[in-house]
């Protein structure tokens, strides 16, 4: 099949999966997520093939694959839309594809397929276990299936195909499209127990701060639109596209590239929950642990870096390596590192498993976006995707870790307790091996543990790249962050696996099926390995034992091929000494601690995240609220408007009653009535003359005749 | 002999009292009595006209006759209707009886 | 000679009225059996004239002219145009109607039906006099047996004095008027009352501008013209239903009809001279009708005033001048006709049942009475001038002639749709639906269904009139061209 | 079969009024028969309107099918119809939401005929509008409209129906005043309202009009034609009827309301006021964007501060509405550019999308007050188990009113922002923070009803949504996605109109 | 002075004094008989005025019908012939003075008249007075008509009178 239209293929499968679970096999679970799972594996599949004829192409970066067809009728042009791969794009669908087919395959163990149905579990609420009865007799409690097992896979198709599409897609609109898909998803998915009442917060919360974020994006698609005509990445990417928009000015002394390019990671920003708008992802964990990976490791949140990185030609426009950094980039620069080491303290001070993992996360996006401030692309796709292959890896084993626990929970049938928090844990590498092994494999390429791991290679690039160029600032500021984050995960690892069990639980944890241990290993092995790929030449000994491949590939994609930095000492030293450093300081510092109340890291401010949570809603959602019910609704609309057009009836009947009473009856209708009364008065008057009786009658006319005649004659005759 | 103002004064004088009758008399066949005066005055003048102007002519006896005729019925229809009204309201007081009385 | 048709039409009622008389008073249902035969018999004809009213021909048709008192040049001299000939349709449905409605009147039906026919001659009479003295000598035929009606058969509480403040205000009115005819049959020095005759009698301007107040004045009392409106909303609820009708449906159009016979047709320089004056006042009618309909809690209160509103238009109608003015001003007289005769009739059956008129007493009216219901919507949309209903044919035109004279004028009488249009709402809300008061629960008796034929024989003709302006608007323009003629050109 | 094709519109415009006719016949006490004919009688405008659809031309230029009947010389008026590709579009919105509506009302029992009969009645009406092309027609079918919805409203309302139904009634008529007045105008000054000959001549008219100059008046008459519109759309702040209007009205009148008759003001934008007053329109573009622009804010707000769930929906309707006009406020700033042609797009676009989902919204809204009696969202909640086909409906469906991309919604959405930003760049972006919370009280609806606490005591009383619902959502839903997905077979439609008209 | 002057005076005194007896005497039966002494003066003036059949009528229709036509009411109404309270109205005075009047203005008037004083002719020998009467009343060119409506006036009188005095009881 020719390989574009194996491209457009790719995102189907899952969408397909989609409709058909939602509509038809939504009761019968195996059907289901054989479906589901068939479906990320045709994907997979598709991005593979895709992406091994992406390596067989020669200058993948000047000819890649692209078709497009039209889809909106504009004035008198089409709007076209259509399917690109180029380096980036294959890259990120690699490891997009792993991924995802591994967190299918994942899922199918966490929501216990195979397991009886809960006694009293109700969709919405993660399954409480079901007794079962053996052979002997003994009753005792198992893990129950998800009661909403099919609509959960039926969900991350949706998301699978959100994600496909924005990674395939050769414009802004459709990446846009599959952006908010996945927003969607990820509120669907966060939400997923909407029982949990901080499951349905944190769902709102994630969809509306991603949508702040996304709402500015959509202007700055609408600006790109409109000052280039197209949103095709190859057509805005052109040498003379990109100059003029450089060259005209937008708003705030931006240039229009600038501008543009600010709001498109504005998006961002939301997206990759950076600084100001990181509060969703923490909360995010509500949902199970599959979703947790699939949104922050694999996908989403990785989408969010993954459009800065597309749009860097347009981000940088008007700017070459080793010039000062214009202000977009400054900026993005500023957030990337502020976030890193901002949500790097943080994540010391987490008990739950998974929000130290979810900081991490949020640190390790700054990573990249900072990478991407100062201009270091390929470090930045680099590190986005060896980030991605051990945050997928460390999320899942989380999950594989709480998932062992409630395991012991369900034999200890203490309920109180939760599975998630550290220091209820300890221990558990005897118990659960493989999750151990694969896990501590995750935590060390995640602190860059020198040379095996591929965290380390991705972040020494970076540090490399900052240091080259002479952005003292990120470049400490990354140490610093590093420091930590190698501290918080020994912190981790030592609290979970090391040490002796602290709980009952946690002595009865048990290994996870292999439907969750294989995606762990599939995981881990790209861990290691992918570093491998992107080795700088000049790096000691190793360098040059495999060609830098991946530098050459990512950057054929711009249009002039970044140089490779050359190798330095200094960086190198540092990312050596702080990620060491950190492991060892963490291993030290938690391998006694038996409680939190040890933990002398536990400061309130710390563990309140800052108060943002607390700020945002003080400062904006209560406001918003008091704003869209008292003054718009009471006040304006129900008050001021309507009181408005009230008072306009008002005024009309008070005129009517006022004409009827003080001017109609009185005047007008007096008048008339004066006339009739008069006449009737004067009847009145001249009543008493009529006696009836006929003498008077003849007297008076006789009377009057006498009278009449005579004077007539007197007037007539005599005078 | 006898000049014809003599009847004419006469019946003017028979007349003038009848008049009088008519007008002033409280009872109702008192005032048909009165209007029989005033008949007969007539009746006396259209006689002497027609002696003194032109004998000739009988002008002034035929309507003496009609007269006679015209008083004849009116008697009879005056004194019924006394008679009825004294039926209804037994009264014959020509006050009394206003029924024209708006 | 051709069939005398118009006098015939005339003197139909006449004669039925006689014969009525002549019956035992015993026999109601005879009477009303044969009052209702003339009634038909009159509608035909008078369907029959307008059918065959030649449009192209236009100008008077069916003329009759016989000698009635040569020595002063009065004569019979009938005839209708383009502008009288829906109004005798007019008349003639109203009388069907009007005598349908009133089948179960059971006091005295033989005098009520007698009376009633007397005034549609006159009704008819003074549609199609063209002889000034003849036109007067129906009018008042016409407004007479009003205060009989109205004195005995009419609203126990108020009748007398409606009746005597009616006949006060239409026989001043009448009175100033005759003064002002006698006036031009002297001036005119041509020694007789024949409009034709005095149409071309073209009087002095200065004696024109002198009498046409007088003339049209008076006749417009009969229209309800401000100031002189009040003696109407009292006339339409002190009478009984079958009056109202007419009174509201065909007497009006009678004053405002005379209004322009004789008063604009004759003395046109006059008319040109005070139009101002006289769009004032129709302009005041028009707003104040409509708000003090507003506020009216007596049924028939809100319709009378709506009547003196409507009324209003028409003469706004006249003072235009115009060809669209006086096409709309006629059409406006026929719609209304309809409409408020509708409206009476439905509110009689309301009455006759209820027993109260007190809009806040009433509800629900629409569980028992479905005819009258539906009726009385259309009537409102009518009345408020709704698309697609005679109102909207009649007045949009009228709001044309309007704009070609005074555009502000326009938009003040504007104000009165949508007065109109809330009380009317308010009312068919009130009265006809919401709650059913517990005291009618069950004593509201069924229409028969002669009401019914009554009701839906005027709604179809005002919804066809309204679908189908085409049916009357051409042949009134016939009669408006004589007008403007005789208004020089224009 | 020829005579159909000739007369095409006619038979579109009068065969409801005529079916309702028909029913008026039919013995009172039939509902099945009496429910079935309307609901046939309401198909076959919409299959007529399918055919006409697959007849009409887009890259023909100017009206097509024009039908003309003499109907009041008197006044030069005549019944004159035509379609274009931005009535065309209304046309079959209206064809399809009626049958769909009146499926949607098989539930009503009381008094079916008379309901019945005001429906296809109001069919008539809104249908004439939007086929007029004559000013008086226009008006006519205008106040047509508005009886059947007062009736409708007004008995077979709830709770509030009175107070709605006059406001609605009043609101609007009041508002057509100007309307008929400046209607009246043009009738005087050129004796004629057939529409393409007073495109010209309006325009083309100099000096001084019953002495004022030709400006003044114009910009009068331009504001008498927006006030009007204006109310109808509704533009902020002109609104606070339809939020009344709507909570009261039966499921079925919403549908229609929301679904098309706010669109014939928006479409008395498009064909009356923007191609009569190209001058003033761009003149008074900037008030009318920030009208726009507070009634997508505002709208958004005070959705978002409500506790009825239909009261919810309605002020969506003012938000989305919003988008409308500002699409066509940017249209009349920029006439003839492609930006505004784009706008324009949206707009139209944004008209037909937001009939489907508004009317496909008050339908779900409808069918969860039919099971539950009550519209307060704190009554509801965690009704999602219960009710799980239903949840899955009504998120799609608000999904779509949201704006999702991939659903109709966005498309127009994006178009009129794509179109506008360059044109009004401010209110644009202003306007985006409505977007925002377009998002925040759809969820927040979501949330309130499916989600959250179960309410115990729906356990057991609510029955999923039935067949018939189903039938009457899924059009809409195959719509939604049709359009979000493919919107090239409508939008080409709209576009190659918007392209040749202004 | 002649037999004849004498006897009209005698006649006329009788005739003005019975009368005015007639208007002022309380008791009506006496009011009636002095009508008759009047109408039998009348009589004699007939008589004197040469109109012998009218003389003749006159008593015999007048004070043989009429008079007691009178007296029979009187009768009738019995009750009003006890002469309670004054028989004349408080206006007789104002009837007196009009009468007077009315007398006074009569003579003024006969007075200015040229025939006043004038004196009869004689009547020619042979002439038939009677004759002529019997025929002017007869002869279709003369009175006939009128006499035959006196007579119908009389037959209708008689049916009103009947109708009114019947009693319905």
């Amino acid at each position: 099949m020719a390989t574009v239209s194996l491209i457009w293929l790719i995102p189907l499968p899952p969408l397909l999966a989609f409709f058909l679970i939602v509509l038809f096999t939504n009761k019968n679970k195996t059907l289901s997520h054989i479906i589901a799972v068939g479906a990320a594996f045709l994907s997979w599949l598709g991005g593979m093939l895709v992406f091994v004829r992406a390596l067989g192409v020669e200058h993948l970066g000047q000819h890649p694959f692209a078709s497009a067809i039209n889809w909106l009728p504009i004035g008198d042009s089409w709007f076209k839309i259509g399917v690109l791969i180029d380096p980036l794009s294959a890259a990120t669908l690699f490891f997009a594809a792993w991924t995802i087919f591994m967190i299918f395959l994942y899922s199918v163990g966490y929501q216990n397929f195979g397991q009886p149905q809960g006694d009293h579990d109700v969709m919405g609420l993660p399954p409480h276990g079901a007794t079962i009865v053996d052979e002997h007799g003994h009753k005792h409690q198992v893990p129950s299936v998800e009661p909403m097992y099919s609509r959960f896979f039926a969900f991350l198709g949706l998301f699978a195909f959100g994600m496909y599409t924005l990674v395939v897609s050769d414009n802004l609109l459709t990446l846009f499209v599959g952006w908010e898909i996945m927003g969607l998803c990820s509120y669907l998915l966060i939400g997923f127990w909407y029982g949990k009442k901080s499951a349905r917060d944190a769902a709102i919360k994630a969809f509306m701060t991603t949508r702040v974020g996304d709402v500015f994006m959509l202007l700055g698609i609408a600006f790109l639109y409109s000052a280039t005509g197209t949103l095709s990445f190859r057509q805005i990417f052109r040498e003379e596209t990109l100059h003029a928009l450089a060259s005209t000015p937008a708003f705030f002394g931006l240039s229009a590239a600038g501008a543009i390019g600010l709001l498109l990671f504005i998006g961002t920003v939301g997206k990759s929950a950076q600084w100001p708008l990181h509060v969703w992802l923490p909360d995010a964990m509500e949902g199970p642990t599959p979703v947790s990976a699939m949104i922050h490791a694999a996908t989403m949140v990785s989408a969010g870096v993954y459009a800065v990185i597309r749009m860097f030609p347009l981000v940088s426009a008007g700017w070459h390596e080793g010039m000062p950094l214009n202000p977009t980039m400054s900026i993005i620069a500023f957030i990337g590192a502020f976030t890193a080491l901002f949500a790097a303290t943080i994540a010391v001070a987490q008990n739950d498993i998974k929000r130290v993992l979810a900081y991490s996360t949020i640190s390790q996006l700054g990573y990249m976006i900072a990478a991407i401030g100062i201009g270091a692309y390929v470090a930045a796709a680099f590190h986005l995707i060896t980030h991605a292959f051990f945050k997928a890896l460390l999320f899942l084993g989380s999950g594989s870790v709480i998932h062992g626990m409630e395991h012991g929970v369900l034999h200890t049938g203490d309920h109180k307790l939760d599975p998630q928090d550290m220091f209820n844990m300890g221990g558990l590498r005897k118990k659960m091996p493989i999750t151990f092994w694969t896990f501590l494999i995750g935590g060390f390429a995640l602190s860059g543990f020198p040379v095996l791991t591929a965290g380390f290679w991705s972040k020494d690039e970076i540090f490399a790249d900052a240091f080259a160029n002479g952005h003292s600032a990120v470049f400490i500021t990354l140490a610093v962050a590093a420091f930590l984050t190698a501290f918080y995960t020994m912190r981790q690892i030592t609290l979970t696996f090391l040490g002796e069990p602290r709980t009952k639980a946690a002595e009865h944890a048990q290994e996870t099926p292999w439907t969750m241990t294989v995606p762990l290993i599939v995981l881990a092995f790209f861990a290691i390995s992918y570093g491998w790929v992107g080795i700088p030449e000049h790096f000691p000994l190793l360098g040059g034992l495999i060609p830098n491949w991946f530098h050459e590939f990512i950057g054929s994609t711009l249009a002039e091929v970044p140089a490779a930095v050359p190798f330095n000492i200094v960086p190198l030293l540092t990312s050596l000494t702080v990620a060491l450093g950190g492991l060892f300081f963490g291993w030290l510092a938690y391998r006694k601690v038996k409680s939190p109340a040890e933990d002398r890291l536990q400061i309130p401010l710390l563990k309140n995240k800052y108060y943002f949570d607390e700020a945002y809603n003080f400062l904006f959602v209560r406001p918003a609220f008091w704003v869209a019910e008292t003054l718009v609704y009471k006040w304006m609309d129900k008050g001021l408007i309507d009181g408005i057009l009230h008072a306009f009836g008002k005024v009309a009947m008070f005129l009517g009653t006022n004409f009827r009473s003080k001017f109609d009856a009185p005047v007008v209708n007096g008048f008339g009535d004066l006339v009739g009364e008069s006449t009737k008065k004067f009847g009145a008057m001249i009543r008493p003359i009529q006696t009836g009786r006929i003498q008077q009658y003849m007297l008076a006319s006789l009377t009057v005749l006498i009278v009449v005649g005579g004077l007539l004659y007197y007037l007539l005759v005599l005078a | 002999m006898i000049p014809l103002s003599w009847y004419l004064i006469l019946s003017a004088a028979l007349f003038s009292i009848g008049l009088f009758g008519v007008l002033a008399r409280r009872n109702a066949v008192a005032i048909l009595l009165g209007v029989e005066l005033m008949l007969n005055a007539v009746n006396i003048n259209l006689v002497a006209f027609w002696r003194y102007l032109d004998p000739a002519v009988m002008t002034g006896q035929v309507f003496a006759i009609i007269v006679f005729a015209v008083a004849a019925a009116e008697v009879a229809v005056g004194l019924g209707l006394i008679i009825s009204v004294y039926r209804q309201r037994s009264t014959i007081v020509a006050e009394d009886i206003d029924l024209l009385k708006w | 000679m051709v069939f005398p048709i118009l006098s015939v039409i005339v003197f139909t009622p006449l004669v039925a009225s006689v014969l009525i008389l002549l019956m035992p008073a015993e026999r109601k249902t005879e009477v009303r059996m044969l009052a209702l035969a003339a009634a038909i018999f009159a509608l035909l004809l008078s369907i029959w004239v307008y059918f065959n009213y030649d449009q192209a021909a236009a100008g008077y048709q069916f003329v009759e002219k016989y000698q009635w008192l040569p020595v002063l040049g009065i004569s019979l001299h009938l005839g209708v145009d383009g502008l009288t000939a829906p109004l005798v349709l007019l008349t003639g449905v109203v009388m069907v109607t009007g005598v349908m409605i009133s089948w179960n009147l059971d006091d005295r039906p033989r005098e009520f039906f007698a009376f009633l026919f007397i005034l549609a001659s006159g009704v008819f009479g003074v549609f199609v006099s063209l002889d000034l003295f003849m036109l007067f000598f129906f009018y008042e035929i016409a407004v007479f047996p009003m205060y009989l009606l109205i004195s005995i058969w009419g609203w126990v509480k108020t009748r007398e004095y409606a009746a005597m403040k009616l006949t006060l205000y239409l026989f001043i009115g009448s009175v100033v008027a005759l003064v002002g005819a006698l006036a031009m049959y002297f001036a005119s020095g041509l020694q007789t009352f024949d409009m034709l005759a005095l149409q071309n009698a073209n009087f002095p301007p200065q004696f024109q501008h002198l009498w046409f107040p007088f003339v049209f004045l008076g006749f417009a009392v009969l229209g309800g013209i401000f100031p002189f409106h009040n003696w109407s909303p009292d006339g339409h609820v002190a009478a009984p239903t079958a009056v109202s009708m007419f009174h509201a449906g065909v007497l009006m159009k009678l004053g405002a009809f005379a209004a322009l016979r004789v008063g604009i047709m004759l003395l046109p320089e006059g008319a040109k001279y005070w139009a101002g004056w006289i769009m004032g006042l129709a302009l005041v009618n028009v707003v104040y009708g409509a708000f003090i309909a507003m506020v009216q809690t007596d049924f028939k209160y809100v319709i009378g005033f709506s009547s003196v509103s409507h009324m209003g238009l028409v003469m706004l109608g006249f003072s235009t001048l115009t060809k669209e003015g006086l096409t709309g001003a006629g059409v406006q007289m026929f719609s209304h006709g309809i409409m408020t005769a509708l409206f009476f009739a439905v509110v009689g059956m309301v009455y006759d049942r209820a027993h109260t008129r007190e809009i806040p007493k009433l509800g629900g009216m629409s569980k028992y009475l479905t005819w009258p219901t539906i009726g009385f919507i259309i009537g409102g949309l009518v009345s408020m001038g709704m698309p697609g209903f005679s109102g909207f044919v009649a007045e949009f035109p009228i709001f044309m002639g309007i704009w070609q004279v005074r555009p502000w004028v326009a938009i003040l009488a504007a104000i009165s749709i949508v007065i109109t249009a809330s009380y009317i709402m308010l009312v068919i809300r009130r009265v006809f639906f919401g709650q059913v008061p517990e005291e009618f629960e069950g004593h509201i008796g069924p229409i028969n269904a002669l009401d019914k034929v009554a009701i839906g024989f005027l709604s179809v003709l005002m919804i066809g009139l309204g679908m189908f302006p085409a049916l009357m608007v051409p042949m009134v323009q016939t009669g408006v061209e004589n007008v403007l003629r005789l208004l020089g050109g224009a | 079969m020829d005579f159909i094709a000739n007369h095409l519109l006619t038979l579109i415009l009068f065969f409801p009024a005529l079916s309702a006719l028909v029913i008026l016949f039919l013995p009172r006490d039939e509902m099945k028969l009496i429910r079935w004919t309307a609901l046939i009688a309401s198909l076959v405008p919409f299959v007529l309107t399918l055919v006409l659809w697959l007849r009409f031309d887009p890259n023909i230029s100017g009206f097509q099918f024009q039908e003309q009947y003499t109907w009041y010389e008197a006044i030069h008026s005549t019944l004159h119809l035509g379609v274009d590709g931005l009535s065309l579009t209304m046309v079959l919105l209206t064809t399809l939401l009626m049958p769909l509506a009146i499926l949607a009302s098989f539930k009503i029992t009381d008094r079916v005929k008379a309901f019945m009969m005001l429906f296809l009645f109001l069919e008539t009406g809104m249908l004439g509008v939007f086929l007029a092309l004559d000013l008086l027609i226009f008006f006519v079918f205008w106040e047509i409209g508005l009886v059947p919805m007062y009736f409708l409203i007004n008995q077979w309302g709830s709770a509030n129906k009175d107070y709605a139904s006059l406001k609605f009634m009043i609101y609007t008529m009041g508002g057509s005043l100007g309307l008929l007045l400046a209607i009246q105008m043009l009738g005087v000054l050129f004796q004629t309202y057939d529409l393409p000959v007073l495109y010209e001549k309006w325009n083309s008219i100099q000096g001084s009009l019953m002495g004022y100059p030709v400006s003044t008046v114009k910009t009068v008459a331009f504001w008498a034609f927006v006030i009007a519109f204006a109310i109808k759309v509704p533009i902020w702040p002109f609104h606070t009827w339809l939020p009344d209007a709507h909570t009261e009205a039966p499921t079925a009148g919403s549908m229609i309301l929301a679904g098309v008759m706010l669109k014939l003001g928006a479409y008395g934008f498009l064909r009356l006021v923007l191609p009569l007053y190209p001058v003033e329109a761009k003149h008074f573009a900037g008030a009318l964007a920030v009208l726009a622009t507070a009634a997508i804010i505002f709208g958004a707000f005070a959705a978002y501060g409500q506790t009825d769930f239909k009261r919810l929906v309605a002020y969506s309707s003012v938000n989305h509405m919003g988008f409308v006009v500002l699409g066509i406020a940017a249209a009349a700033y920029a006439a003839g550019t492609t930006n505004a042609h784009i706008a324009l797009d949206g707009a139209i676009l944004q008209m037909f999308n937001h009939g489907i989902s508004a009317a496909g919204m008050f339908f779900l809204v409808g069918a969860i007050y039919e099971r539950t009696h009550t519209r307060d969202l704190s009554q509801f909640g965690g009704l999602f188990p219960l009710i799980p086909i239903y949840g899955g409906i009504l998120i799609f469906t608000s999904m779509a009113s949201l704006g999702l991309p991939g659903l109709n919604g966005f498309i127009s959405e994006f178009l009129v922002v794509r179109g506008a930003w360059p044109i009004l760049t401010i209110y644009t972006a202003i306007s985006m923070l409505g977007l925002l919370f377009t998002g925040a009280y759809i969820l927040r609806g979501i949330k309130m009803v499916l989600h959250g606490p179960l309410n115990e005591k729906w356990v057991g009383h609510l029955t999923d949504i039935t067949k018939r619902e189903i039938i009457v959502m899924a059009p809409l839903m195959v719509l939604i996605l049709w359009i979000g997905l493919w919107p090239a077979w409508i939008l080409n439609v709209i576009n190659k109109a918007v392209v040749m008209l202004f | 002075m002649t037999a004849l002057q004498v006897l009209f005076i005698l006649s006329a005194a009788v005739i003005l004094g019975s009368a005015l007896m007639v208007v002022t005497v309380r008791n009506l039966i006496h009011a009636a008989l002095w009508l008759i002494v009047t109408l039998f003066g009348v009589a004699v003036l007939y008589a004197m005025l040469n109109a012998s059949f009218l003389a003749l009528v006159q008593v015999v229709v007048y004070i043989g019908a009429i008079a007691i036509l009178f007296i029979f009411a009187v009768m009738l109404t019995r009750k009003e012939m006890r002469d309670r309270g004054p028989q004349l109205n408080k206006t007789w005075w104002l009837a007196g003075i009009i009468g007077l009047l009315t007398f006074g203005g009569l003579a003024w008037l006969l007075n200015n008249w040229s025939g006043f004083w004038k004196t009869a002719g004689v009547i020619p020998a042979g002439a038939d007075t009677m004759r002529d009467l019997g025929v002017a009343l007869v002869s279709p060119n003369a009175y006939v008509l009128p006499f035959e409506v006196a007579s119908v006036l009389l037959l209708a009188a008689l049916i009103g009178a009947v109708y009114l005095a019947f009693n319905r009881k």
